[in-house]
């Protein structure tokens, strides 16, 4: 065998006929962890916030769990369609937004509280899982949107840090996926757009071991997401997702190289600790044995070891924190639930720019439609609560 | 047995993989947790892991990997979750699922279900409501089949399984639950491309399926109105004679679906009366369907779609016009 | 400047790009070798490489990638190279690019055009000869625009890329190069959504777009017949009063396409005619299109095509029934 | 930092926070090859192959140089609709399709001959490019296709694996593509697929540096296209394309791992020498310059001389060699010329196994239309030559 590049290595696999084999055993990809599952740390290695941003970062993760909480609550109270919830991945998701500057795009998966980081309120995301369409108005006033279309939007953020490229905006678009979106043609087109015309897109993946049954090991034969990366010629970054400073660390790092228009992709290994969604039931495919292990890896826990090392444990009164975010909850659920009768007309706005006459024609009889039988209400009904 | 459509699915399958060991399932979540909405509930306990198959989450492996495996011999029969979710598989059955029979000129087919929920009013998310049998049932080389009852449910999937082509099976998931009704017991089938007519009237005809059907009987049931109701079951092929022989019968018609207006199957049932039947009717055909909008997000979904009255008015202005 | 169809799309791009900054053009091979038909030809020397660009093979990239752009604030006018390759990019047009302004209730817009030959009649390969507008139309929020001549090609393109919304433009290739017209000068901009009556006449009305409006003239004019002939120039969305309007005046309606019959834009017609002048109709309306199969081989795909002896039968057909 | 997976490597690259990241240059991928440019190779690496398939795979690899240049100069005398040549790629083409067996299942980019192998005829493949229905039918009886639509036959050929699986075939289902296609979402979810549930495909990408005017390292920011296998967990092998000897042996060993669900993807790295079709114009995006440097890498020449080496040219009587491919070629065409005329029929029958009544009723019409018409012959034309 004669390898016509130089070579940094020998391959490790030899084939029968003595080819060499490219296998993921070539390949180490190691994961980034700065506070140890036993709280200890390197203090050289924590990254440079003040000791605000490091409560702020808590007081998120607290927010993160009691929102998806009380959803869920509401959920089963009826009041909500579905529920997505983010237990067990609130330092992946806050560690992660933390990063991202107002200019940035933000176009999410399983993550809401960055949504409520970058200004928009609980009211939104309740809209949001109530089928209201203003909810990802608001959002869009954050340069964020939600998607529901697995991997669809990938191809949307390539697209949309292409025209900050041409732009010159210091800003990077940002994609929250999942481990499953890894899986579709969606994702594979746009990372590879965004690898070969280096637009400065991030590619944040959560790996939470799950797509609502399939455990990640089905989902590809790939041993880690991260290594995904280099089909596309963009580097990867591997991190404890239950280690918010790590992630904090992970995406800075990843967004100051994708502000130069190398793109990264940081793959989150977490765990959804809820079901899939509120219609959702786990116990059809993993152990609670699994779920227990990493419901010990709690990323609130390990964090709040840590702030208790640094001695900024006495800064933070996690209860009064907890009471904040209920009736800040609470709140937005009453609003929510004010909403106002909403028009009929409302369906047929902003399908295009102007309602086209046949769309006009089908709203007019629509209209007189609802005057002229007023027995259409016992077959219709918003539902201010989903 | 009294089921729901959703289990009628369940035994359909169950029939097919009992009798032909060629009948393979895949898709998201099928297999251990029994489908999203336990269609596909015992199967993996049944059948084994070699014939019951969660795959990635990957709509275009799914539909290609079961035109490539039907081309080989078996008989797929795949989930997508929510018909939302075909669109990235779009590709594949118009370059490849249902031209394998003719690019081979016969030597090779594709014979295989794509099995999908379909349609509003589940108080689901975005993508989650759409039917776009419309879009289907206009490439050459697909069929397109929607039951409307659990009995219908049983014996088209059991056709679909058994059909030489490729079917799209588009299931009314609205309800799923809603009805309940004896299955036939067995090895069942109905056949595709035939209309049912649901009932016998002379004073109009009005044509719908899936998940309009049981709106569609409400809104003739209560209004007294004698109208000759056809469940039309199998969009493509289509069959046209039963539908412009009523039509020939009252001379009125009206069209009802869930799907756009625009380029609607309501637009082709209108060609098509327009081409065998133009000379009998005594009044515009009446279509009721969904808007040319997008489905509304889940508050206001109810608005979207056909309800009794909307449906009644259609009727009395077919029947006034 | 007397120039062809395919001429007339590159001066409509040479135009917006100079007007507008905002005007992107990307592709595959559009760029270094100025597009497989020479479309995009000198666009790269004149507007450099920031805003032409070769893009990997990638159509769901390119479809998406585009509506991204749009959203960011850009007006990227996108190359699928031939109409068979947007199919993969189904899903980016029903998930995203029709949904952005309806998703974000007009706070994002995504005002972009997809450019693509479409059509017969090339002696192309398999996937090479395909009409699907009937497909696309179907979807809520996309504009769907066919030119038929050099100066519309120019007019409409240059509508549709200032056109707030997404439009689809579906280029005959087959008459690419077999017109030359003289193109108006400068900023010539022809709406979208407005029909073109082509000939007026009083015995029936004729309606046809893109590469049909040739041989539909052809056949027209050698008849003898008094036919009003109406180029349909947009699909979606559709001016149904000009067809309308005639169909009252001549009683009679010919629709002509190259796509296949079944859910065709024929059959949204008759449909539109069965709502507003039905009463008005003295025959069916005849259909002249392609046959619901796939669009055979180069060796007999000028079988598949309407051509001015089969459409002249289909307006025979609609004066004598 | 602090990796939690025991590494056998320390990545290469290291970012502003001390976070690892995962880049290309982790990565080492050699190519494999067997004889040298300057003809020299080390005998003990020649696969075991006897003197009568060495010789074979010579004539294969001219057989498809000369079947290239007679189709390329039919098309120029307006024989042919288009045509694709493989000028370049011979190696690529036949040291791979060599290996295969006849139960085994292809699908093929740019590569033509190898249906041959597997008992087409030349007369099939003219049909082929002239758009003739039953070209691929006659390959279809060879477990082949050729796939238009670039990157779409990927997902099929991990279905025609799974079925070989579930069959227990001793087979595997190969697809061919091009360096293009590995950019298309279809290529992603179909290798991927095989990889996570271990089918037997191969998946052989001829990277012949294009993808009409796109050059490979605009195609993506990955450095080989063969690291791309490690983003589904597949092996890969890098070979030089224009070494028969070497594609053989990558390809011969990738079929063996194959077989035992151990998918792999092949990258032969070749060249294009013509152009890309009939109807493409290489001056427009390559230089000449370039061109001339891969025809000095002539993959026939590069056999000739290791066939020189061996003592195996003596049994190899070039020109007649050729003279019995210009005949077949010859006759190939002759047959194909002599086409029959085709009935209107054809063009209804296998859209379904039966024909529905309306596709009868479009049929009937349009055959009375031709009775009733004769003036419908001045439009239409059975284009036996395309
Ligand atoms: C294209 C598509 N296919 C299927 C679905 C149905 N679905 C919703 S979420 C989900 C799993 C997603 O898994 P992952 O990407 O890991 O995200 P997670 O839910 O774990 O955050 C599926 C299959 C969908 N939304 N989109
Ligand atoms: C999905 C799709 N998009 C576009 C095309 C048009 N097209 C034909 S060949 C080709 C380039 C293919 O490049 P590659 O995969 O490298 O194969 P090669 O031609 O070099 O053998 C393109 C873009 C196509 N056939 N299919
Ligand atoms: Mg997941
Ligand atoms: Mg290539």
């Amino acid at each position: 065998m004669s390898d016509r590049e130089s070579d940094r290595r020998v391959p490790s696999a030899v084939g029968d006929g003595g080819v060499g084999l490219l296998t993921q055993a070539d390949l180490s990809v190691p994961t980034h962890q700065i506070v140890d599952p036993d709280g200890s740390y390197d203090p050289e290695a924590v990254p440079d916030l003040s000791a605000e941003e490091l409560c702020d970062l808590y007081r998120w993760m607290v927010t993160d769990r009691v929102f998806s909480r009380r959803m869920v609550n509401i959920q089963r109270r009826g009041e909500l369609g579905t529920f997505g919830s983010t237990r067990g991945q609130e330092a992946s998701i806050i560690g992660s937004a933390f990063t991202l500057e107002p200019q940035d795009w933000l176009y999410v998966g399983r993550a809401w509280t960055p949504m409520f980081m970058r200004g928009a309120s609980m009211t939104d995301m309740i809209h949001f899982w109530r089928g209201i369409e203003t909810a990802q108005q608001s959002f869009a006033k954050q340069n964020s949107q939600i998607a529901i279309s697995i991997g669809s939007h990938i191809p949307l953020v390539a697209g949309l840090a292409w025209g900050m490229q041409l732009d010159d905006a210091d800003a990077v678009a940002t994609a929250y996926i999942g481990d499953g979106a890894t899986s579709t043609g969606a994702a594979h087109e746009g990372i590879n757009l965004a690898g070969a015309l280096s637009l400065p897109a991030l590619f944040f993946c959560q790996n939470n071991q799950y797509a609502i049954s399939l455990n990640v090991e089905e989902q590809t034969g790939a041993k880690t997401l991260a290594q995904k990366a280099l089909a596309y010629g963009i580097d990867a970054i591997r991190v404890d997702g239950q280690d918010v400073l790590a992630v904090y660390d992970a995406v800075q790092t990843a967004r100051e190289r994708v502000k130069d228009g190398n793109p990264v992709f940081v793959e989150s290994v977490t765990y959804r600790l809820d079901a899939h969604t509120t219609s959702d039931d786990p116990t059809r495919y993993r152990d609670e044995e699994e779920v227990q292990e990493w419901e010990a890896k709690d990323p609130i826990e390990r964090y709040r070891s840590f702030l208790q090392s640094e001695g900024l444990w006495s800064r933070i009164d996690h209860d009064s924190i907890v009471d904040d975010i209920e009736t800040e909850f609470d709140e937005a659920l009453a609003t929510a639930d004010e909403l106002e009768e909403r028009r009929v007309r409302e369906l047929f706005a902003h399908v295009y720019d102007e309602l086209p006459s046949e769309l006009s024609r089908q709203l007019e009889a629509f209209e007189a439609l609802l005057e002229e039988r007023p027995e259409m209400d016992d077959y219709i009904e918003q539902r201010p609560k989903g | 047995m009294q089921a729901t459509i959703v289990q009628a699915v369940n035994e359909a399958l169950h029939g097919a993989m009992e009798r032909d060991d060629r009948v393979v399932v895949f898709g998201e979540d099928v297999a251990e947790s029994g489908g999203v909405f336990r269609a596909t509930d015992e199967l993996l306990e049944e059948f084994g892991s070699d014939r019951v198959v969660d795959t990635p989450l990957s709509e275009i492996a799914i539909v290609g990997g079961a035109t490539g495996m039907a081309m080989y011999g078996y008989r797929p029969v795949v989930e997508i979750q929510f018909s939302g979710f075909l669109p990235p598989a779009f590709d594949q059955l118009v370059t490849n699922t249902s031209r394998i029979r003719w690019r081979t000129r016969g030597e090779l087919t594709a014979p295989m279900v794509v099995r999908m929920p379909y349609g509003a009013g589940v108080r689901a998310l975005e993508h989650h409501s759409e039917s776009l049998e419309g879009a289907y049932a206009h490439i050459p080389g697909l069929k397109v089949a929607v039951p409307s009852t659990p009995a219908d449910t049983k014996g088209l999937l059991t056709a679909a399984i058994r059909d030489p082509d490729p079917v799209l099976f588009m299931e009314p998931k609205r309800i799923y639950r809603s009805i309940r009704e004896e299955l036939p017991e067995g090895d069942h089938e109905v056949p595709l491309g035939e209309a049912a007519v649901r009932r016998e009237g002379d004073a109009v005809t009005v044509v719908a399926w899936g998940a309009m059907m049981p709106p569609t009987l409400e809104a003739v049931d209560d209004s007294g109105i004698d109208a000759e109701v056809i469940d039309l079951r199998t969009i493509s092929p289509m069959d046209t004679e039963t539908v412009v022989e009523s039509v020939k019968k009252t001379g009125r018609c009206v069209v009802v679906h869930e799907g756009p207006r625009t380029l609607g199957v309501g637009s082709e049932l209108i060609a098509r009366i327009n081409d065998e039947a133009l000379m009998y009717l005594e009044a515009p055909i009446e279509r009721v369907t969904g808007f040319d909008t997008q489905v509304p997000l889940l508050s206001m979904e109810d608005f979207y779609l056909p309800h009794p009255p909307r449906i009644l008015d259609g009727i009395e202005r077919a029947l006034t016009a």
